[in-house]
């Protein structure tokens, strides 16, 4: 694997022509990961918290036409959604955000293959950026990722000194990328950006993933889940602040008389109404089955089918629970 | 389109028994009022909910009158006062977001009031020429809007435009 | 907060409330909702100023109005409410969601919380919701608790925000709302939090016809957060909760103090300040202002 | 859905400024739209032929009929559409005439606009419900609330034409405001002898049930099923057995301690009492709160000369349920008390009358006693303070009304005709006496009314004088009355013997509560409301509740009683079939989603939500949900409007169809 | 790029009321190439969409063995069905399909085939026996138990008829207790009652069962006293779908996504999977 060290003067140079060259450029703020214009603003903080919400938006976002169609009398046509082809550069991204992309592919690529999602993550180079934050809802190195993880990432930044930062070339995709931008490296020292990894802190590995695992395969009742679903307020800000979670809902929406377009938007499986039949029935109809489905989906359905665990560890979800619901907590109870 | 041929859309919620008449009679007295307004039909002003205004802006409506019969009026005694209620939190609501007054209008008009309700609707229509199309809402109502390119191959059914259809 | 503590326990043993709702510590700086049934857990009830939730959201959900269903009679629910939220209790009550024997309130005496967990209590770290706050003693409790502490003076932070927008113009409002409401991406954590959401289907998720398009895109996201705003007009009673729980940082306090303010300007009403008073929404008044009426 | 679309041209009405050819050719090519017609005259017979041909040969599911105002002909085009076998719900009507062609002059803008209501209405249609017509059966009883004149009139009405009526009257006796007078204008004919035989009459029917000194407590049901609750007070005499001889009145030990309110106050009574002589029924009553056993249980003065054992000093109130169909409302009216100012009423006082004060300044009611040969003083003139005949009477008219300082702003219609007659009446008495009138203007309309008063001024030499009366205070024995005579435009001073004050005819003091028990609007003053000023003068917006008398609004004898025949008759309308029909539009309340906020039963009008419990399988309720009462909804839709999970839906006018007009604009 | 969203277009080309809110719709493709090249098996599934107001799930109601047209039944229930009762013969409609697995009608060739059917449960199920009554001679002995509410519930009674009429098939019809009216010559009772009464044989046999969960319960253990096989009792899940595709994540019971890995399972999978349909 190629390393190669940048100052961070160039770094703000580097951005800058991403931006001057057309393709958008994304870098955390306080919320969200914010579409930047001016590059100078980008402040590079491996200390810094984790932005509110994930970026999957980018890839697969809240809200996006897939089809427009125009209605007559007895006939209907139909226009494709085009997906933008621009190419979109993450830079900053923590790593537990960076290994969504591995985990979504599995979903949006087995048999059928969701194009939207595809050609976006084909245009998208993501940066990430070593960890140094952690709080009592980090667990990344409980499933299986770490602050230093470049699972995910095409280009992978550790500050080794006050001015410089390693960058290492961790996909072929990556590299081609820094290709034209070659005037902003120099060569590379790989001790130095393992030493600066070594030091930082993991936080402690809360849960074993394989023994969780095992045990919801065993504890599909337990009374657990009616406990913490009595407190859950079944909104699905977890879902949707969760850089994997992927369900959505597909709307057909209007906007005059014959034309309309068919929407895909976020969908959580907290909601009541997620699995609501037209005819009244609900299979997930009180809370703790839903969070049941939430942590099984998760830990243990996804592991199955898949081999992943749908889930990087960002805490992102306890963090922003509005009742304290830890999902690190709850998992990490899920043994005998 | 330019602003020189532009003509506002105009929505109407008017109850049965007071404004709705009162139109009626302003038909019969062949009063004139612009043909920008087109009226929806309910019971009472009482059952208009603020989220039709939405909707009405939403489909693009420019502008907005609700209307309904004089306070101690009500065909059904009380309705008007409850949606009295209602407006006045729905209007100011409106407002602190960012929508012109002139948008979204009331007014009381009763059976017999032909003339009042064609200067309503007259004052509401000029109000709304004078602010412009929405564009405010438009912006809302265009993001993720396609244009369908004229397609030759489409069946001439597949049109539903007044024009061609004569 | 050993009283708490102990009258939790004792209410608990002598079977006058099913369960208590209260908060329990995380970390010092940190509290989370808990629902104690056994006097056993009592001990684990504490009250400070980390207690940032709204308990009163609790009291409609079904399961919880269960647990007060015991061997064919009916206990009481106890909850531990700060005098804000039993603003919210009394809204619920009028709204039929509640009656008032069915709760048991012990009733905090509450000088502010913070704004987030993890940090200090001082007047700038004060919630924003406390700042106006004049209601440091229970309204209405069954049990009165805590003693009587200065909440720090701070300016209001939210009446100077409402202010700047309304000197903005329309366009600029307009703007501003927008670019705050694209923000959303409706995950209805406001409504989930919010007390006074306690309908079984929100008007949002009803299908047949749309009300609100489920779309988080700009104009779904106008819609639903106008008719959230409208629905709480003139019942909201300022607890915030629907601000802290928004992982997009949407300033909803903007609009629902602002018509809190229409209510207590335009009809001098304060939601769930008596049970005495008919609910704003619901009653009128022939002498309401006429003004808006051509 | 097969659409049928329908233009008519209304002759040239519509067809001048809309091109109706166009309209129907253009929407033909609306989704749904099977046919689309345009015709001459729609509401024609081969209009409507054409209309229900096109049903059945093209199997339409729904019409839309471009038309004049559904306010005009949509119950023709639904009877054409249940001609051809479609639900007559799933007919709409697009106004082109008065929304369209009448008001616009730009003959493309009209049609295209005629072209959008069509679409409007296709769209509307197409997702309305077929409805059938709710039936709900009727209870052919009638309850007439007040025995005065109108409840009297009203109550033999319908009992003549044969249903059985139940005649609350709240006073020991029926009779009411009109037995208390002497005589009645214009034709100075007297008020008891024509009236005590229609109390007979009532008391004596067999399809009536009398029940005085009786108040109604509680309405429950609606129109054609009401139950009502009427509490029967207690009169500690055993109705079965007194034979109204009167003896223990007569003996009753308590002389002075009562004021007699048929006397206006202006005699006294005992505490075991008839109101007065002709009273129907001739039961006494015993006033607990001067009787002397109450208070020291001796005496039984009463018990001992009774011979029937009637007295029963421990009867308690009693509470009786009917079942009713309709309710005749004839509460009456009271004389405005100018003493003081009624504690929260918006009614100000009119102290510088000195009434209360001076003993000889009295109302027009207790004048009428005055003046009756049954009253207190025997028919003599004898003022109150110290029974001299007065030689000077001032009558001072509009007192209250048409003032509103005082909190009256309407006129009580009856004062300038009862004021022409105490004066007249006066003046046939007491020949020598003067009398004078202060008015502000003369209104006599009616029958022989505007010669009556002439009569007054030029026969009877009643001296009218147009102004309004400042001040009244009394020096040596009389009135010193000060006013001004606004025609002469001087001040005028009259020392009167005595004054008498036409106050307000206002509503009775428990007219709101009463309306509020019965769920009938009424006015700021206390009258209660009609549906309609003009065209439903007699219904209250509540159905199956009718008005009669001043308990609507100020009142003679001769409208009161026209206004109770047409009670009546609106009563026996609605008993003329044993079901009653009326449009589902009604609101509807979906039971899975109601959360129970019950903001639809604060609004709602006519109290049409009632609570439901839910209850699940073992029986235990698990929530409580609003319920309409379909029977009283009357489909206003402002529960729709309020509910904010759209858990409340009108049948006809529903939300689903009103956004499809949105979506169709 | 490939838009697995995008739906075909098909014309209603016949609308068949069954009951008063089932209907049932034939389908032609309006795509001359799609429709050549268009098949499925028995037990797969569809989207079927109403521009404007969304997609909804239902299974293909009619045969693969008779291809020319595709039929689906529905009852009114949400958006979506009752946009498609507003349609007319001659409307088009999105078509997305056909999804999921099917039954594996091949594989049990030689053997009795036992229908059992509840309601609108019937329409898949009536994929299944027409395609059966395609391949005749494969099977053995066929039998049809179907139940509704009422009589005027019954759906597909021109298909009842010819079953009936046909002498190497045995239909049972039934409708539940208070549910018949005068004329009625079939059986009344409920479905599991009427099977118990019947008692097929359980041995070389398969019984395909669909209709209201409640009808299912029951049923089961009817089958399972009579001799019945887990594996040999199949069964299609009706859980509530978006996509079809596997991605939605609105199915996902357990390992499968019920539109991808079902939506047809026998009582042996059923079994393991959670209770969550």
């Amino acid at each position: 694997m190629d390393e190669k060290i940048i100052s961070k003067q160039n770094l703000v140079n580097f951005c800058k022509d991403i931006v001057a060259n057309g393709h958008n450029l994304l870098a955390p703020g306080k919320t969200e990961y914010n579409l930047i214009q001016d590059p100078s603003e980008i402040v590079l903080d491996t200390k810094s918290k984790p932005t509110k919400a994930s970026y999957k938006t980018f890839v697969f976002p809240k809200a996006e036409p897939i089809l427009y169609y125009k209605r007559g009398k007895n006939d209907v046509v139909m226009l494709d959604a085009k997906v933008d082809e621009k190419k979109t550069v993450i830079f900053g991204a923590k790593p537990c955000d960076t290994n969504s992309f591995n985990i979504l592919n599995k979903i949006f690529n087995w048999d059928y293959k969701d194009d939207f999602y595809n050609e976006r993550v084909k245009n998208f180079i993501v940066i990430g950026l070593m960890c140094e934050y952690s709080d009592r809802y980090c667990f990344c190195t409980s499933v299986g990722s770490s602050p230093v993880s470049e699972k995910g990432s095409d280009l992978f930044l550790v500050p080794i000194d006050e001015n410089n930062y390693a960058v290492r070339i961790v996909t072929d995709k990556g590299k081609e990328f820094i290709g034209a931008y070659s005037k902003y490296f120099t060569e590379g020292a790989p001790e130095k950006s393992k030493a600066a990894e070594e030091k930082v802190k993991q936080p402690e590995v809360a849960f074993d993933s394989k023994q969780v695992h095992e045990w919801l395969g065993k504890n599909f009742e337990h009374p657990k889940w009616d406990g913490v679903g009595d407190l859950c307020l079944s909104c699905a800000q977890c879902a949707f602040v969760c850089p994997v979670c992927h369900c959505f809902d597909l709307v057909d929406e209007d906007y005059s008389y014959t034309e309309g377009r068919r929407m895909k938007n976020w969908d959580g499986c907290q909601f009541g109404h997620f699995t609501l039949h037209a005819s009244g029935h609900n299979p997930r109809d009180i809370q703790g089955k839903r969070y049941r489905q939430r942590i099984n989906h998760k830990f243990k359905y996804y592991v199955d089918k898949f081999d992943e665990i749908l889930c990087t560890g960002c805490g992102r979800c306890s963090r922003g629970c509005a009742v304290s619901i830890d999902i690190k907590e709850i998992v990490a109870n899920c043994t005998d | 389109m330019s602003d020189k041929n532009w003509e506002p859309k105009i929505v109407a919620f008017v109850c049965n028994w007071c404004t709705y008449t009162g139109a009626d009679l302003a038909g019969t007295s062949r009063l004139k009022y612009p043909t920008n307004v087109k009226l929806i039909r309910v019971m009472c002003s009482g059952g208009i909910d603020p989220v039709f205004i939405l909707k009405a802006f939403e489909r693009g409506a420019d502008g907005i009158l609700v209307s309904g019969c004089h306070p101690n009026d009500c065909h059904y005694n009380a309705g008007n006062f409850h949606a009295r209620r209602r407006w006045t939190f729905f209007d100011e609501l409106l407002e602190y977001l960012g929508v012109e007054k002139g948008r979204l209008q009331f007014s009381w008009v009763s059976a017999s009031e032909g003339k009042k309700f064609v200067d309503v609707v007259s004052k509401v229509v000029n109000d709304v020429k004078e602010m412009g199309p929405f564009k405010s809402y438009d912006e809302l109502n265009s993001e993720f809007m396609t244009k369908f390119p004229d397609m030759p191959e489409i069946d001439k059914n597949m049109i539903i435009k007044e024009e061609e259809a004569v | 907060m050993e009283e708490l503590k102990k009258l939790a326990k004792e209410l608990l043993e002598n079977k006058t409330v099913a369960a208590v709702i209260g908060y329990q510590q995380v970390d010092d700086k940190r509290t989370k909702p808990i629902i104690v049934t056994t006097p056993e857990d009592a001990s684990k009830l504490v009250f400070n100023e980390y207690c940032l939730n709204n308990l009163a959201v609790y009291l409609t959900k079904a399961r919880i109005k269960n647990l007060a269903k015991q061997n064919g009679t009916t206990l009481k629910l106890g909850i531990v409410a700060k005098p804000c939220d039993i603003h919210a209790i009394v809204a619920l009550i009028q709204e039929s969601q509640l009656k008032r024997e069915d709760v048991y309130i012990i009733g905090m005496n509450c000088h502010g919380v913070v704004k987030d967990y993890g940090m200090d209590f001082s007047g700038e770290t004060l919630a924003t919701k406390c700042t106006p706050c004049d209601s440091h003693k229970p309204l209405y409790s069954d049990s009165n608790l805590g003693e009587v502490k200065d909440t720090p003076k701070v300016s209001d932070e939210v009446l100077e925000k409402i202010q700047a927008v309304e000197k903005m113009s329309h366009k600029e409002r307009f703007e501003y709302f927008k670019k705050e409401f694209d923000k959303c991406i409706k995950c209805y954590a406001c409504r989930a939090a919010c007390p006074l959401c306690y309908c079984q289907r929100c008007i949002t998720d009803k299908t047949v016809p749309r009300w609100v398009e489920s779309s988080p895109h700009s104009r779904g996201n106008f819609s639903w957060n106008v008719v959230r705003a409208f629905h709480l007009s003139g019942r909201c009673i300022g607890c915030g909760e629907c601000e802290r729980a928004c992982p997009m940082d949407i300033p909803l306090s903007l609009l629902n103090r602002r018509m809190t303010e229409t209510a207590k300007q335009a009809f001098a009403y304060v939601s769930g300040r008596s049970l005495d008073t008919p609910t704003l929404v619901g009653s009128y008044d022939v002498k309401d202002s006429d003004e808006l009426f051509m | 859905m097969k659409i049928g679309v329908f233009i008519c041209h209304c002759g040239e009405n519509i067809g001048r400024t809309v091109d109706c050819p166009r309209v129907s050719k253009a929407c033909q090519w609306l989704p749904g739209v099977e046919v689309s017609l345009d015709y001459k005259y729609m509401c024609s017979d081969p209009g409507q032929n054409m209309i229900k041909d096109e049903i059945r040969k093209k199997k339409l599911d729904a019409i839309v009929v471009g038309s004049c105002s559904p306010h005009m002909h949509e119950k023709t085009f639904r009877k054409a559409a249940v001609d051809a076998g479609i639900n007559p719900f799933l007919v709409e009507i697009a106004n082109l005439r008065e929304h369209c062609s009448w008001v616009h002059d730009d003959i493309d803008a009209a049609t295209d606009k005629a072209i959008d209501l069509v679409r409007m209405a296709v769209e509307k249609v197409k997702r309305n419900q077929p409805l059938t017509t709710i039936e709900v059966p009727v209870t052919k009883r009638t309850l007439v609330i007040g025995g005065g004149i109108a409840g009297i009139q009203a109550a033999l009405d319908v009992a003549n034409a044969g249903y059985e009526v139940v005649l609350v009257e709240k006073e020991p006796s029926i009779g009411g405001h009109m037995s208390q007078l002497s005589e009645t204008f214009p034709t100075l004919d007297c008020s008891q002898c024509i009236l005590t035989p229609r109390m007979v009459e009532v008391y004596q029917h067999p399809k009536i049930k009398l029940m005085t000194y009786s108040e109604v407590e509680k309405v429950e049901g609606f129109i054609g099923n009401f139950t009502v609750t009427i509490r029967k007070k207690a009169r500690h005499i055993d109705e079965s057995k007194c034979t109204g001889c009167g003896l223990c009145t007569t003996k009753c030990p308590v002389k002075k301690k009562a004021f007699n309110s048929f006397e206006e106050n202006l005699a006294y009574r005992p505490a075991v009492y008839v109101p007065f002589p002709q009273a129907v029924p001739n039961i006494p009553v015993i006033d607990e709160t001067v009787c002397t056993y109450y208070k020291t249980g001796k005496c039984q003065m009463c018990v001992k000369v009774c011979g029937r054992e009637a007295i029963s000093f421990d009867q308690q109130d009693t509470l009786v349920t009917e079942e009713i169909g309709a309710i005749i409302v004839a509460t009456g009216y009271k004389l405005y008390n100018i003493e003081k100012k009624p504690e929260g009423s918006m009614i100000k006082g009119y102290g510088e009358y000195g009434y209360g004060k001076y003993k000889d300044v009295v109302d027009g009611l207790q004048f009428e006693r005055i003046a009756s040969a049954s009253g207190p003083t025997s028919g003599e003139f004898k003022r109150p303070s110290d029974g001299k005949e007065p030689k000077k009477i001032v009558f001072i008219q509009c007192v209250g009304s048409r003032d509103d300082s005082k909190g009256f702003s309407y006129c009580s219609k009856i004062c300038c005709m009862y004021t022409a007659k105490h004066a007249m009446l006066y003046k046939h008495k007491v020949h020598d006496g003067e009398a004078y009138v202060f008015y502000m203007d003369i209104r006599s309309g009616g029958k022989m009314y505007e010669e009556f008063v002439r009569r007054a001024i030029e026969e009877d030499g009643v001296k009218y004088i147009r102004g309004r009366v400042s001040k009244i205070t009394e020096k040596n024995g009389k009135y010193i009355v000060k006013g001004e005579d606004t025609l002469a435009s001087m001040p005028i001073e009259i020392d009167a013997d005595m004054v008498v004050l036409a106050t307000a005819m206002i509503a009775q003091t428990e007219a709101s509560e009463l309306a509020q028990t019965i769920g009938i609007p009424y006015d700021k003053y206390g009258f209660y409301n009609e549906a309609h000023p003009k065209l439903r003068p007699i219904e209250s917006t509540t159905g199956g509740v009718f008005l009669a008398g001043a308990c609507q609004s100020p009142k003679d004898i001769p409208e009161s009683v026209a206004m109770a025949s047409a009670a009546a008759a609106k009563a026996m309308v609605l008993f003329g079939s044993d079901k009653l029909e009326r449009e589902p539009v009604v609101a509807k309340v979906n039971e899975l989603f109601c959360a129970g906020c019950f903001l639809c039963k604060k609004v709602c009008p006519y109290g049409a939500v009632e609570v439901k419990e839910m209850k699940d399988r073992n029986g235990v309720v698990y929530k409580e949900i609003a319920y309409v009462n379909e029977g009283l909804c009357q489909g206003c839709g402002t529960c729709t409007a309020s509910c904010p999970s759209k858990s409340i839906e009108l049948a006809g006018f529903n939300n689903e169809e009103v956004f499809a007009q949105i979506a169709a604009l | 790029m490939e838009n697995i969203y995008k739906p075909y277009l098909a014309e209603i080309t016949e609308i068949i009321d069954e009951t008063p809110d089932t209907k049932t719709f034939k389908l032609r493709l309006k795509d001359a190439e799609v429709a050549k090249s268009f098949n499925f098996k028995a037990g797969q599934f569809a989207e079927y969409g109403v521009f404007g107001d969304g997609e909804s799930t239902f299974c293909i109601a009619s045969s693969p063995t008779r291809p020319d047209v595709i039929e689906c039944s529905f009852k009114v229930y949400g958006k979506v069905t009752q946009a498609l009762r507003r349609l007319n013969e001659g409307d088009t409609i999105g078509f997305r399909g056909p999804y999921g697995n099917w039954f594996p009608l091949e594989e049990q060739k030689g053997k009795n085939v036992l229908f059992i059917a509840g309601g609108i449960g019937l329409a898949p199920v009536r994929c299944v026996i027409d395609n059966v009554l395609d391949w005749r001679k494969d099977y053995k002995d066929i039998t049809i138990v179907y139940g509704a509410r009422s009589v005027s519930d019954l759906v597909y009674k021109y298909k009842l008829k010819e079953w009936q009429e046909m002498s190497d098939v045995k239909t049972v019809i039934t409708v539940d207790p208070g549910g018949e009216t005068d004329g009625w010559t079939g059986e009344v009772g409920f479905v599991p009652t009427v099977v118990e009464k019947l008692a097929p044989k359980a041995e070389n046999t398969i019984a395909v069962i669909c209709g209201p969960p409640v009808m299912i319960k029951f049923t089961i253990p009817v089958l399972k006293k009579l001799g019945f096989k887990d594996e040999d009792i199949f069964t299609t899940l009706e859980n509530r779908m978006k996509c079809g595709l596997g991605k939605c994540g609105r199915c996902n019971i357990g390992n499968v996504y019920v539109c991808k890995d079902g939506p047809v399972f026998n009582y042996a999978q059923m079994k393991e999977l959670p209770e969550e349909f």
